[in-house]
């Protein structure tokens, strides 16, 4: 058996983000006999399917590739759970940046801002607490406004609002990318 | 990137062997970053110990240097003259006679030898870390999420306050270039404009302008009034109000009284 | 040995998007004594370190996360075909070491250590999210003030700024140039 060849494939595997299928393989490798690589493939099968492993190599669709084992999934759940908690989505960040510089302010501002309806953006804003809606605007339809949260400032590092970094300040970083680039 | 020059410093570590030309040192591809690192350099080729620079040889070195113009990195030309400046500065310091050997403790060429002894432990502090970043570059991981779970709606990512400030701007500067396009495409008379504009406000007092706007037959016509409307405030002509971004935009003639808005929402 | 403990952090591990330190760990699983947490890590690990894998599980920013080992550079690249991961500029590079030793830290400070303008490091540095704005400084102008970020730490492969050059290694390598050259 060929260790050096299974710790090459056990990597391509890995890093792969698609099942990873022989002909691919080949192609990273080079000329391998395909003894070799059979007896390869199946020793590191086998290797990840021995009792007490977390994750697994399996055959689908046409390749090989990383998966976790089924009974886990609760355990991977939760930790996604929390990832995405903590994180926000381009969208989001675009609400935020134009709630944190604009406040107070109502869904429609916002979404006219950005273009497009920001009402999805604005409910997992209010979920994370970056955001909290401070009453209502005294103009037809009543709409909620919206300030950032006590929590925004913690997130981001800030002792006050004043803290946010001014248009200059942007503007002076950005501007010397373009004379980079010219 | 382009600004970057790669690795001055590595090769500034490793440089000794540098192939000796017509007029005189010249090293492989060095081109020094900033003043402080050409210093350095010439302090090292000149064997000198840093606490005990002799600064009429050292800035003569320097200057010498500063006119060859191919070693230094151009983009900072004014900050290499600074140091330049410095150091004739404390030239002319050191021939000042000096009258009490007690004033020895202010040697004038202190400030500078703490800066490049600062410099120093930075490079060397960048060496070690350029090694580990390279083993690193060598590593792989994983940068999406293996097949578990259905994967997530949206990229999620990791903000900072720069990326909050950034994002902000740029979706302004964005939204600014829109509206800038939209001006360019005038040609109605302007003139005829603003006198229709003018005369409508003499008979309705104010104007609600994105009704006026929108209420124009042709796209050209209704971009002209927009152009008119910017010229009559510039003028002082006419007082126009916009509560909030992107909401409408309250038009007054001067001496009226610019109040009563606030209940004009679209 | 807890193995089902190690199954699981093994799947965890492999999942998060980022190192998973022990805080999220915890989050996750629940209450586990520290001491069986500590087990389990260090078996997983030494499972991992042991002869023969291509892939590994690295301490790295601060938490835990598998790469693959520094000799299957190559493969990897043939896999995704692209070329040697470019280098930050020594420029960058210095920008970056001094905030790393005298975070927190504001462009003037930086630039003044250097004795050019940082500011065009800073932005790439930014975007690179090598490091972070932290807030201001209470002095003349309320300048922003800059830190290296978790991403820092992983990019060096270090686990906490501790792991940091020492001063004493600094003076021991200016040392032995002097000696070099003299």
């Amino acid at each position: 058996m060929n260790d050096q060849l299974k710790a090459i494939l056990e990597v391509l595997i890995f890093i792969s983000q698609e099942p990873l299928n022989r002909e691919k393989m080949k192609e990273v490798l080079g000329e391998v006999p395909d003894e070799e690589l059979e007896a390869a493939l199946n020793s590191l099968l086998s290797d990840y399917a021995s009792g007490g492993r977390g994750i697994q190599v399996v055959q689908s669709g046409g390749g090989y590739l990383f998966t976790t084992k089924p009974e886990h999934d609760q355990w991977v759940r939760r930790l996604l759970q929390i990832e995405k908690k903590t994180k926000l989505s381009s969208a989001a960040l675009e609400t935020l940046s134009i709630i944190a510089y604009h406040q107070p302010i109502t869904q429609a501002e916002i979404s006219a801002i950005r273009g497009v309806d920001s009402t999805y953006c604005l409910k997992s804003l209010l979920q994370k607490k970056l955001i909290k809606i401070v009453g209502r605007k005294k103009a037809p339809g009543n709409p909620l406004v919206y300030r950032t949260s006590e929590r925004f400032l913690q997130y981001f590092g800030l002792n006050s609002l004043d803290d946010l970094p001014k248009e200059e300040e942007i503007a002076k970083i950005l501007e010397e990318e373009k004379q980079a680039i010219s | 990137m382009e600004q970057e020059i790669q690795d001055s410093q590595e090769s500034q570590l490793t440089v000794p062997g540098s192939s000796a030309s017509g007029d005189g040192y010249q090293v492989r591809l060095e081109i020094f970053e900033g003043p402080l690192d050409l210093l350095l350099f010439l302090i090292r080729k000149k064997k000198i110990d840093i606490h005990d620079i002799p600064i009429a040889v050292i800035t003569r070195d320097y200057l010498e240097y500063l006119e060859r113009k191919d070693q230094i990195n151009l983009d900072r030309e004014a900050e290499f003259l600074l140091i330049a400046a410095l150091l004739i500065f404390i030239k002319s310091q050191m021939l000042l006679p000096r009258e009490q050997e007690a004033i020895q403790a202010d040697d004038p060429r202190q400030l500078l030898v703490d800066r490049l002894l600062e410099y120093q432990k930075v490079k060397v502090a960048c060496t070690i870390l350029r090694e580990k970043e390279e083993d690193q570059l060598l590593r792989w991981k994983r940068t999406f999420l293996p097949p578990v779970a259905k994967p997530e709606e949206a990229e999620l990512l990791e903000v900072s306050l720069f990326d909050l400030a950034e994002t902000f701007f740029l979706l302004m500067k964005k939204r600014e270039r829109e509206n800038l396009q939209v001006i360019k495409g005038k040609d109605v008379s302007v003139e005829e404009k603003m006198k229709e504009m003018l005369g409508y406000l003499e008979t309705h007092g104010s104007m609600d302008f994105l009704e006026y706007f929108s209420g124009q037959e042709t796209l050209e016509e209704a971009l002209v009034s927009f152009f008119c409307l910017l010229e009559l405030v510039k003028n002082h002509l006419v007082t126009a109000v916009q509560e909030q971004l992107f909401q409408t935009i309250r038009v007054w003639l001067r001496k009226s009284r610019p109040h009563s808005h606030g209940q004009s929402h679209e």
